[in-house]
């Protein structure tokens, strides 16, 4: 038992000291690659407090999506770094912000050490209420059902962030292609290995899926695994971003949304409620839900790392 | 101690990290990460709380869990629209920061967080 | 299932609405992103009655009822599951919304015009219609949600609804005052957020009823109300944390500026007050009142003066709406703590909230007001206004209009919510709040003034104008400007409706 | 039998470990780019297949032990990209091939 408590604090120490490490490094580059190693440590911290779910979601988008996103990002940038460095805060500020940092998370802190006895849960609701849904795993109970409402409101956020990327580009370039075009390598290890990663992907994105039902897993990290993919396939230059003023590509971006908002108003005349199941058709409907969601969630992804249009079509 | 107290304690000196790298950086694209850095932190301590919860043979609340997966993804969301507004505006200006391009009459003060 | 249902009783009968209330918009965005940019606009137009007709159907639904309407999501109860709830604030600001973004989209029209059949989709109208029915969706999810973490996405989706907004010219100004407004809003976000998640290890539930009820007064409650206070205050930009309010409201389009200065600031102002009237009643201690009402009179004074130095009229209305944001929170001291000054309380909290609803309608029609100068000079550069007043005379009418309810000059919404304001502090015996209350009336009047005076003088020559001003858009301004100014003609018990619901409400009578 | 495998498990993990420990070590001790690569992917390619190797006997029936096998060619393949594309972007003449 202590062993494992060391070992704990052993990777909050080292959690602590890269996020500190990140904050504080000069360069903007060196403190994204910082923050991509402190998103998987935290993707361990999350196994080590047995959220397993949350563990798969961190690692895929809190960490890997993001950190692609910063890196192409901070690779951009690099041109403003030198001008940037020269705007140092003043010593008042950094030391006025340092005191009360330090407030907040004393504050953070006495709250942890004082628990409050027992710990206030929903675990036994969640878990009497599953036979109802059909699932195995609560955590996509709560998503897709007990909180279902929350999920769809979510969809709409990412809708709405693609959206506001692409309402940043240019008129002129409106409908074109979002983000550079990689040239084409032709003998490269990226190629190579985007020739060969896809198709396990694609099959490790889909199982992700379908075991989310019963196991840790689910629509995001599976669709998170589906946009990397494509992601990596773009990177090589074997395949290009489609133009934003597609129809098909529109109607695969809200495709889960929509099919989810359908399936929430059919609760009205066939279950009680609006996004209620009617009795023993939970799990199928839940299905028939995230399978197009995976697909958009994928493509928003893939899209929001993209960025807006850039290049006429 | 137990790990859940330890994280937790990782989690709130996380928050203050990030809260100080929010306000103190001047780039954009730091006080994005540092966001991150703190949301991080939020999660963490938001994680701690669902394992305390753990009952019913689970190994922690499921429905924190479930709010937590729901904040990544909006988080992500978020970097995603600040990371394009920061890339637009270097193309605009040739810069990223947000310190001398106010407009007239704004009367941006130094403490622009 | 535990036996968990909301306090106010089963789900009521037209519950319905309140699911449409959000649905509808969140509908209308995703088609007319699937259906491209020529079906946006109309997409929106269609839109636009059936959700007035909504928001009438619950208002009037709460006000037969005489109390809240609740429906429960998917049929799983709180605290597993989520409810929505109009009482009768919600219902008020739901219609409020609903007649500023209708007439927002009325408004836009000229400049939003879709693409004719054929020609390829463009950008500005494709965004800015997604963007007024996205904000719309997230204000109606503000209001009604009754589960904090919910009111968190709710929140979000606000927020990116609303920076784009902001930028939709695409200018340098533009683009660093959005990113500024972004960096403010998840700061704000991951503060709220932080509470909630505090507020969940503390009792188990998110529900609002459910946390009215169960809610102490212990370290855990006060740090995370704490919390989430500063974090809604970052994104209501109450001062000191108002500085990225003006370049983003004064750089956004006409009918993007009347719809974030009218109620998107009002969303995150909402939730405050549901904080601390409905989820901790009674927790909110004077001191910590007295700050905020300190922060709200800093705000008045400060965004008034800043407003009559501005020399570009958008920028003037955009700190007038730092100035009156302030008086939004003189209301806490004075609403606080119900007990024996109950008159008080009831009084200090209608003035308030009547503040937010007749500032949003005076607000929008001023900078609509300003969008139509703007459009007709080709500037908006308030030493260049002479002569406006005469070619432009019912646009300037409805300015003036405005202004008065921003100055509470009687009779006008303005006026009744700032005299329930100052009757409360004389009754509190807090008379230097009243003091405030007329000091800013005055700079308000000074700032308006400042506009007024250089509109209603100059040549007797009509002006030769950049670009024709239809005249159904001065109309639309002129009904909002009306519309601020009748609030204040309704017999004071009509706003009794705003008390319909709450939680742990003094038991008062509005005089 | 199941002691014996145990032990096996144990050993293969904490060799495993080692090679992990010395390609670290090798990370911050090289003097270059090139040699500081030959060190870690050394560490992933022996670390990790001896820690898959160590595990395999205690997988959750032939699903598991293929899940693993997965993880440790998947692991192979990423690392021997990344050093390829790190080698070519440090080598003196650019990122181009």
């Amino acid at each position: 038992m202590t062993l494992a408590l060391a070992i704990d604090a052993g990777l909050a120490v080292l959690v602590l000291a890269v996020a500190t490490w990140t904050i504080a490094v000069r360069k903007t580059f060196a403190a994204v690659v910082g923050f991509v190693s402190y998103g998987l440590l935290l993707a361990l911290v999350w196994v080590r407090l047995l959220a397993v779910d949350v563990a798969l979601t961190e690692a895929a988008i809190g960490s890997g999506v993001t950190g692609v996103l910063l890196l192409a990002a901070a690779a951009r940038l690099r041109p403003t770094e030198k001008g940037a460095a020269a705007e140092q805060p003043g010593a008042a500020l950094c030391f006025v912000t340092a005191i009360l940092s330090a407030v907040v998370s004393a504050g953070l802190a006495a709250l942890v050490l004082l628990p409050t006895n027992p710990a206030p849960t929903l675990a036994q609701a969640a878990v009497a209420n599953l036979p109802a849904t059909g699932l195995g795993n609560s955590v996509t109970a709560v998503l897709l059902a007990y909180r279902a409402w929350d999920t769809l409101l979510e969809k709409v956020v990412l809708v709405l962030a693609l959206l506001g990327v692409w309402s940043l580009a240019p008129d002129a370039l409106w409908g074109g292609r979002p983000g550079p075009r990689y040239p084409a390598q032709r003998d490269g290890a990226l190629v190579f290995l985007a020739q060969l990663l896809p198709p396990v992907g694609i099959v490790v994105g889909i199982y992700m899926l379908w075991v989310g039902a019963n196991e840790p897993g689910g629509a995001f990290q599976g669709s998170t695994i589906l946009a990397a993919m494509w992601i990596l396939v773009v990177m090589a230059g074997l395949g290009d971003a489609p133009p934003v003023g597609r129809r098909w590509l529109r109607l695969v971006l809200v495709a889960g949304p929509m099919v989810f908002l359908a399936v929430g108003l059919s609760g009205f005349a066939i279950a009680e409620a609006f996004l209620a199941y009617p009795v023993g058709y939970a799990k199928p409907l839940i299905i028939l839900i995230e399978v197009p969601l995976t697909l958009s969630i994928a493509a928003t992804l893939g899209l929001l790392v993209a960025g807006p249009p850039e290049r006429a079509e | 101690m137990s790990a859940a107290t330890v994280f937790g304690l990782c989690g709130a000196a996380l928050v203050g990290l990030g809260l100080y790298g929010l306000v103190v950086h001047s780039e954009p694209l730091r006080k994005i990460l540092a966001f991150n850095l703190l949301g991080g932190g939020v999660f963490l301590l938001f994680g701690v709380i669902a394992r305390r919860g753990a009952a019913a043979g689970l190994g922690g609340d499921p429905v924190p869990q479930a709010l937590i997966i729901t904040g990544i993804v909006v988080a992500f969301s978020a970097t995603a629209l600040a990371v394009a507004l920061v890339l637009r505006l270097f193309q605009e200006t040739g810069r990223a920061t947000l310190r001398s391009d106010a407009p007239v009459g704004a009367r941006v003060t130094d403490t622009d967080s | 299932m535990p036996p968990t249902l909301a306090p106010d009783g089963a789900a009521t009968a037209n519950g319905f609405l309140l699911v449409l209330a959000i649905v509808l918009p969140v509908a209308g965005v995703l088609l007319s992103f699937a259906l491209a940019g020529r079906h946006a606009e109309r997409i929106a137009l269609v839109l636009m009655p059936a959700g007035l007709g909504v928001a009438v159907a619950i208002f009037t639904g709460v006000w037969r009822a005489g109390r809240p309407l609740l429906y429960i999501m998917g049929g799983w109860d709180p605290p597993l599951g989520l409810a929505l709830r109009a009482d009768g604030l919600s219902a008020a600001m739901l219609l409020t919304t609903a007649v500023v973004i209708c007439a927002a989209g009325l408004f836009a029209r000229a400049e939003f015009r879709a693409p004719r059949p054929g020609q390829p989709e463009a950008r500005a109208p494709f965004v800015f219609w997604g963007f007024l029915l996205a904000v719309w969706a997230a204000l109606n999810a503000v209001f009604l949600g009754n589960d904090l973490f919910n009111l968190y996405v709710a929140l979000e989706i606000l927020t990116f609804g609303a920076v784009p907004l902001v930028c939709l010219d695409g200018r340098a100004e533009t683009l660093a005052a959005a990113l500024r407004y972004l960096l403010f809003a998840l700061l704000g976000s991951v503060l709220y957020l932080l509470g909630t998640a505090l507020l969940y290890g503390a009792y188990g539930t998110l529900d609002i009823v459910l946390l009215s009820g169960r809610v102490r007064a212990d370290a855990a409650t006060l740090v995370a109300a704490a919390l989430m206070t500063v974090g809604l205050l970052a994104k209501t930009a109450l001062f000191p944390l108002h500085l990225w309010l003006p370049p983003a409201h004064a750089g956004a389009p006409a009918a993007a500026s009347a719809v974030l200065s009218a109620l998107v600031v009002k969303g995150s102002f909402f939730l405050i007050v549901r904080l601390w009237f409905d989820v901790m009643p009674g927790l909110l201690s004077q001191m910590a009142a007295q700050v905020l009402a300190a922060l709200g009179a800093a705000a008045i004074l400060f965004g008034s003066v800043l407003a009559l130095r501005q020399a570009r009229l958008k920028l003037l209305i955009a700190y007038s709406t730092v100035a009156q944001i302030g008086y939004l929170f003189l209301m806490f001291p004075l609403a606080a703590g119900g007990g024996s000054a109950a008159f008080g309380s009831v009084g200090a909290w209608t003035g308030g909230m009547l503040q937010a609803i007749s500032h949003a309608f005076a607000k929008a029609a001023m900078f609509m007001a300003a969008g139509l100068i703007t459009r007709a000079l080709g500037h908006d550069r308030i030493a260049g206004l002479a002569g406006i007043g005469r070619t432009l005379p019912m646009t300037v009418f409805a300015f003036g209009l405005g202004g008065l309810s921003l100055m509470g000059v009687p009779p006008s919404g303005g006026f009744v919510a700032k005299w329930l304001l100052l009757t409360a502090a004389i009754d509190r015996g807090q008379w230097w709040w009243a003091l405030v209350i007329v000091a800013g009336g005055m700079f308000t009047g000074g700032y308006v003034f400042r506009v007024l005076a250089p509109a209603l003088t100059g040549p007797n020559d009509p002006l030769t104008l950049c670009a024709p001003v239809e005249r159904h858009r001065e109309a639309l301004v002129l009904a909002l400007a009306l519309l601020s100014v009748l609030l204040g003609l309704l017999p004071l018990a009509s706003f009794g409706i705003l008390q319909i619901g709450r939680l742990n409400i003094p038991t008062g009578v509005l005089r | 039998m199941s002691l014996a495998l145990d032990i096996f498990t144990v050993v293969a993990i904490s060799v495993g470990a080692f090679f992990f420990l010395a390609g670290t070590v090798g990370l911050l001790r090289f003097p270059d780019a090139l040699t500081r690569l030959h060190a870690l992917t050394k560490a992933d390619n022996l670390g990790l297949g001896l820690v898959v190797l160590g595990l395999l006997p205690q997988a959750a029936g032939l699903p598991g032990a293929l899940k693993l096998v997965s993880i440790w060619l998947l692991a192979q393949l990423a690392g021997a990209t990344v050093a390829q594309l790190i080698a070519r972007a440090v080598r003196p003449g650019g990122p181009q091939a």
